[in-house]
């Protein structure tokens, strides 16, 4: 057992996968030499080979194309898209091909695909590095999308993504890359896809939180404390399939509760969390959950994105907001 | 300053004449295969056809003609083996029977069966693809699979003129070209993407040229003669199956019909270009004249394989129709290997409504 | 003043806007000689000619970013994509180019694009030409979405679209194309974006429809009145940006509502009417607001479209669902 | 069967070698124009330079050095009219100054400050791409406004190697060729995307030859020879200027320093080739040879025109610098013309909020 950030973890994972199973396969631009813009696949070209550590050409379509290519003929590719905001030059393929493939063909064909993808802000990333475009996955059928917020998730939710029989968006929080270290078993293990996970013990309030935005959740809920609300946190964990379920069961309990997401509001996962758990614990609801989350515009520049991300204080008044009712 | 242009006359690979003479030898192979493709051909011509009638009954739904390319069709995938990967679009179903898929099975895809999705076991093929130009990415892949995995299986992407114009055309070529990778793509210049002529859809007198953005060969050769396809296919597979990479073959061809049966043809087409495809060119003729001259063939063969090929006919739409009509809560049976907790909630709704209902 | 179709309203109001303002200009498939594969741009190349009525290559993101490049450069294009199941080809150059340019030059440069496509279920086509994909615009800020659910308003809302200095996706459809002739004037009229309306007063339940789903609303509204339950219907109309006051003022006075689209149900835009309204309207809620909408699986084939799609029995389960609570 | 293939060996348009002597005669106006470039190249591998400082002692962000490709961007940027429609790519900020963009402004892009995107209202120009390939088409819109409009103006994108491998680059070739629009892609091939050398992002020796795939001219320079990629950008925008259509420019260069700030070249970097193009190949002593052949400059112009320069970053680093802080509530400025209600109550929102704080 070792301590390792998000990064090594995934690292870590992606190791373990090329090492058990010939079929795995890792492509996407400076994957291979390079190690990738963050070094998630450090090394494992030297290890693997350039063969199954392969760095393609510029193109995203290209590169999930092939995959399911690769994927229904037998291989487990993992791709990877450089940054998420890049992620929209591959959607046809995506949409309209991985997601669809066992569907058109009644189950006859499957694409066991893993796409990753870093995100996120507060990283100070020029244009169009830092979107959260996680709803466009989650309301795509036949997908499904993952986003860990530590270490040992990452890696345990990455290798439950490799062995999934069907395409998995893998969104991997950029700010969280190095943010922490945590224990991090050497061994194989997964973490299972469609499973939330209470992160914090709580009576009043339910802080429902992916990615980027726990470790938001956990400070604004110890703060909270102080001001004697005692916040449950819920680290979804998995968006697609969404795990209701726990989600309910903790909203039925305190009945409020607050999402927080950093992709911009509209229509946003944080929107289906709202409209699912009215369906499922109405009666329970002592005040209209409320949203904090990014704004309705572009991601905007390094100079003005603090003001505009999910932050503390802006929870803090969500809390206060549902409190008060 | 050297300018890099293209100086080339557009060139033809040709073996049948359209009167049925030979333009050079004909490959090894084709002697054997002749009548059995002039068949198969007789098949697909009267196929198209029926479900053209039966549409217009009202007993199929949207259909894509593809009378005109049937020796292109038949005779590129002619030249594949039966465990290549075969990534068609929606318009090769003459290709894709005489591959293996049954009649009645091709006509489910028109009847907007969900069943018609199910392709044989047996072939390594997909569903003709909707989405043009997707289709080249999986070939793609499948080939770069078949690489990796050792198998000297090649990949072959069917599509049209109109396919060349999409992003995705250009990094399939590219990804195939960079990783020398055992895929055929092969395009069937039918003249025509809906309404709209090859001539406005790029600014090259030629497909094939477009191989020398990707550093691979191209070939262009006439579409209805299905001796020159053939060869053409048989070279790029060849090519592709032993190491040589990627092969852009563009096949020149017409469409007979209409783009599919929501199109009105007579809107964008010129009659007189019609008639000349329509006649000299049709690629049964010319086989057909060829066999003649070889006694391979005569009126009363013709007209015993034609009865021969409407019962078929009817038999397969007989078992199409009989096909079990799709329950439908089954629609969420195939969205994941696994289904997912709100998916069964709502095929519980859908199927306690029609109860009710 | 004429009876017109749908299809005609559109077809006169682009004729409306070539023939007044010179930088319009029309492109996509088959818009030209064909005169669009629906007819929408019928006769309009052998009126205006070739330069403005314009045959593109097969390639959406060709279509959206040269038209982009013609929006900023002086022009008024409007794109067709020729279903929108093919619009994820140009994500990036809606998401990314299109809805973001104004935003990245700080108002320097803007889009007065109209993106215009065909969508819907109910006319038996073949996959992927009728899947409902408005949320994903909805999440995209930068964007206006409309969708016009009859001819007047269909012909009103193009002319606003035409006019509005930033991109618009201007959604049809398909099943409403000619399912209805109505009154459209000859002169020029604009219906402003950003209006829901009332199409008819009740009670006890509002029905939130948009689109095909317009009509379906009225109907059940209809059945519902001879059980004594009174339904107020609204046409959405403009989904992006989203006039929550109307809708905010019925569902207050009802205290009931019924979402109804066809898009899938998961993070739909559903969902964000009902997080919206819970947001402005909890403390009038009697009843936690349903969604009836398509299921969450690829749109299926034709031969099992009917019992996917919202129907007037799924919406009277509905309306007696909120009712009985 | 005639394959097409591409037979050719590269070749390489050179007017300036590496000796600072001429291969052949130099362009009209390259006389005149020579003195200036040179001083404007010391001042862009300069400000470079300093943009490098400056983010390492943590003045800016991000940054995207150009370093090596002063030649490519500014020999390219002189042929355009100030009222040409440019489309550059987030390296093109040698090319951008020259063009008229102040490089206090020029600055303001590292500096993640919403007003980079604000360009000057008498340059036609966009702000740098970030999404590869995406303003290609822009430049082929733009260009199609034009020719509409009959104005006389070109637009010009600029972009990598890297870039070539994208759908969209395939796409505004076509639309550009098939419409024959006033517009010229330059390409700077400067060997690597990122990590990933040009000879593993596409099979060709060449970009120049995939102008074939169009029927469209190709030229291929050398990218650090100012005279020729001066000499081939007139070329190209006069034939665009005057109906000709689209040209593909090819400028073979190297990108001396990392990617980004955030990028660590040794990692996939030859040294050895490395130093072939620092030393021999690089731009600015091409040209400085020949100047001081011909007279026109000498080590005093070059130390006191160095001062020069140094005074003029230190002074534009003061303006970047005191360029105000932006309000964060004006994210809400230009999503729309108009601004929604939501958009309204959001603004409030994030006002408050920062009042309490
Ligand atoms: C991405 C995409 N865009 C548009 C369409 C609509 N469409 C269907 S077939 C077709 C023309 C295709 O022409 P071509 O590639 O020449 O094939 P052909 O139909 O002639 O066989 C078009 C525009 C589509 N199916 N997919
Ligand atoms: C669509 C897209 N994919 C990936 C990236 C990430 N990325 C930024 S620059 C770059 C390499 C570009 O190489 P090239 O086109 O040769 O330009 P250069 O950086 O060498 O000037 C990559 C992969 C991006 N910005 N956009
Ligand atoms: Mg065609
Ligand atoms: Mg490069």
């Amino acid at each position: 057992m070792a301590e390792r950030t998000m990064i090594a973890a995934i690292q870590h994972a992606l190791w373990t996968a090329l090492a058990e199973d010939p079929r795995v396969i890792i492509l996407g631009e400076d994957v291979g030499k390079n190690g990738g813009v963050f070094r998630a696949t450090e090394g494992l070209q030297a290890e693997f080979g350039e063969h199954r550590v392969v760095d393609t050409p510029l193109a995203e379509s290209g590169i999930v194309g092939t995959a399911i290519g690769l994927a229904v003929a037998g291989m487990r590719p993992v791709a990877e898209i450089q940054f998420l905001g890049f992620i929209y030059e591959t959607m046809d393929q995506i949409a309209s091909q991985a997601a669809r493939i066992r569907f058109r063909t009644q189950g006859r064909f499957h694409v066991p695909l893993v796409i990753r993808s870093p995100f996120g802000g507060g990283v100070r990333t020029p244009e169009l590095h830092s979107d959260s475009l996680e709803a466009l996955f989650v309301h795509t059928p036949g997908l499904q999308v993952v986003m860990p917020s530590n270490p040992y998730d990452a890696k345990g939710l990455l290798l439950a993504a490799i062995d999934s029989e069907d395409p998995v968006l893998f969104l991997e929080p950029m700010r969280l890359y190095r943010a922490q270290r945590m224990e991090v078993p050497d061994e194989r293990y997964t973490v299972p896809i469609g499973t939330a996970q209470v992160v914090r013990d709580g009576r009043d309030v339910t802080l429902l939180a992916w990615g980027p935005t726990v470790p938001l959740a956990l400070q604004a809920a110890e703060q909270a404390a102080s001001t004697d609300v005692s916040c449950e946190v819920i680290d979804v964990r998995t968006l697609a399939p969404l795990d209701l379920d726990t989600l309910a069961a903790s909203v039925q309990k305190t009945g409020r509760a607050v999402v927080i997401h950093e992709a911009v509001r509209t229509a946003g996962v944080g929107a289906e969390i709202v409209a699912s758990l009215n369906d499922a614990v109405f009666y329970s609801l002592l005040a209209p959950i409320q949203r904090v989350t990014g704004y309705d515009t572009p991601y905007p520049p390094p100079l003005v994105e603090d003001a505009w991300l999910p932050s503390v204080p802006r929870i803090l008044r969500a809390i206060a907001e549902v409190m008060e009712e | 300053m050297e300018i890099y242009r293209w100086p080339g006359e557009p060139t033809l690979h040709q073996i049948l004449r359209e009167d049925g003479t030979l333009a050079r030898e004909e490959p090894p192979g084709v002697q054997d295969q002749a009548q059995a493709w002039y068949r198969f051909m007789v098949f697909c011509r009267r196929f198209d056809q029926k479900a053209l009638n039966l549409q217009r009954q009202g007993r199929l739904g949207t259909y894509a003609p593809f009378s005109g390319q049937e020796a292109a069709q038949i005779g590129s995938f002619a030249a594949l083996r039966r465990d290549d990967w075969v990534f068609p679009s929606y318009r090769e179903l003459a290709g894709m029977m005489y591959h293996g898929l049954d009649p009645a099975h091709a006509l489910l895809f028109s009847r907007g069966h969900p069943a018609a999705g199910y392709m044989p076991k047996e072939l390594a093929m997909f569903p003709g693809q909707i989405i043009i130009g997707a289709q080249l990415l999986h070939a793609t892949g499948a080939a770069w699979a078949c690489k990796l995995r050792g198998e000297d299986r090649v990949a072959a992407a069917f599509f049209g003129d109109g396919a060349t114009s999409q992003g995705d055309f250009h990094e399939a070529l590219n990804f195939a070209s960079v990783f020398q990778l055992p895929v055929v793509f092969f395009c069937q210049n039918n003249q025509y993407a809906i309404s709209v002529p090859v001539t406005r859809q790029m600014a090259t007198p030629t497909v094939a040229q477009k191989a020398i953005a990707y550093q691979i060969e191209g070939i262009r050769v006439d579409g209805n003669d299905i001796f020159a396809v053939y060869d053409a296919m048989r070279y790029a597979v060849e090519h592709a199956r032993s190491g040589g990479g990627p092969v852009l073959i563009e096949a020149v061809t017409y469409r007979l019909g209409p783009h599919t049966t929501s199109d009105d043809p007579t809107r964008y087409r010129d009659p007189e270009v019609h008639d000349a495809w329509a006649r000299a060119k049709d690629p049964l003729l010319r086989l057909r004249r060829w066999l003649e001259r070889q006694g391979l063939w005569d009126e009363d063969q013709e007209r015993a394989w034609t009865a021969e090929v409407d019962t078929r006919l009817a038999e397969a739409t007989e078992r199409m129709e009989q096909t079990p009509m799709p329950d439908p809560a089954s629609v969420f049976d195939h969205v994941y290997a696994q289904m997912p907790p709100a998916l069964r909630r709502q095929k519980q709704e859908l199927t306690d409504l029609r109860g009710r209902v």
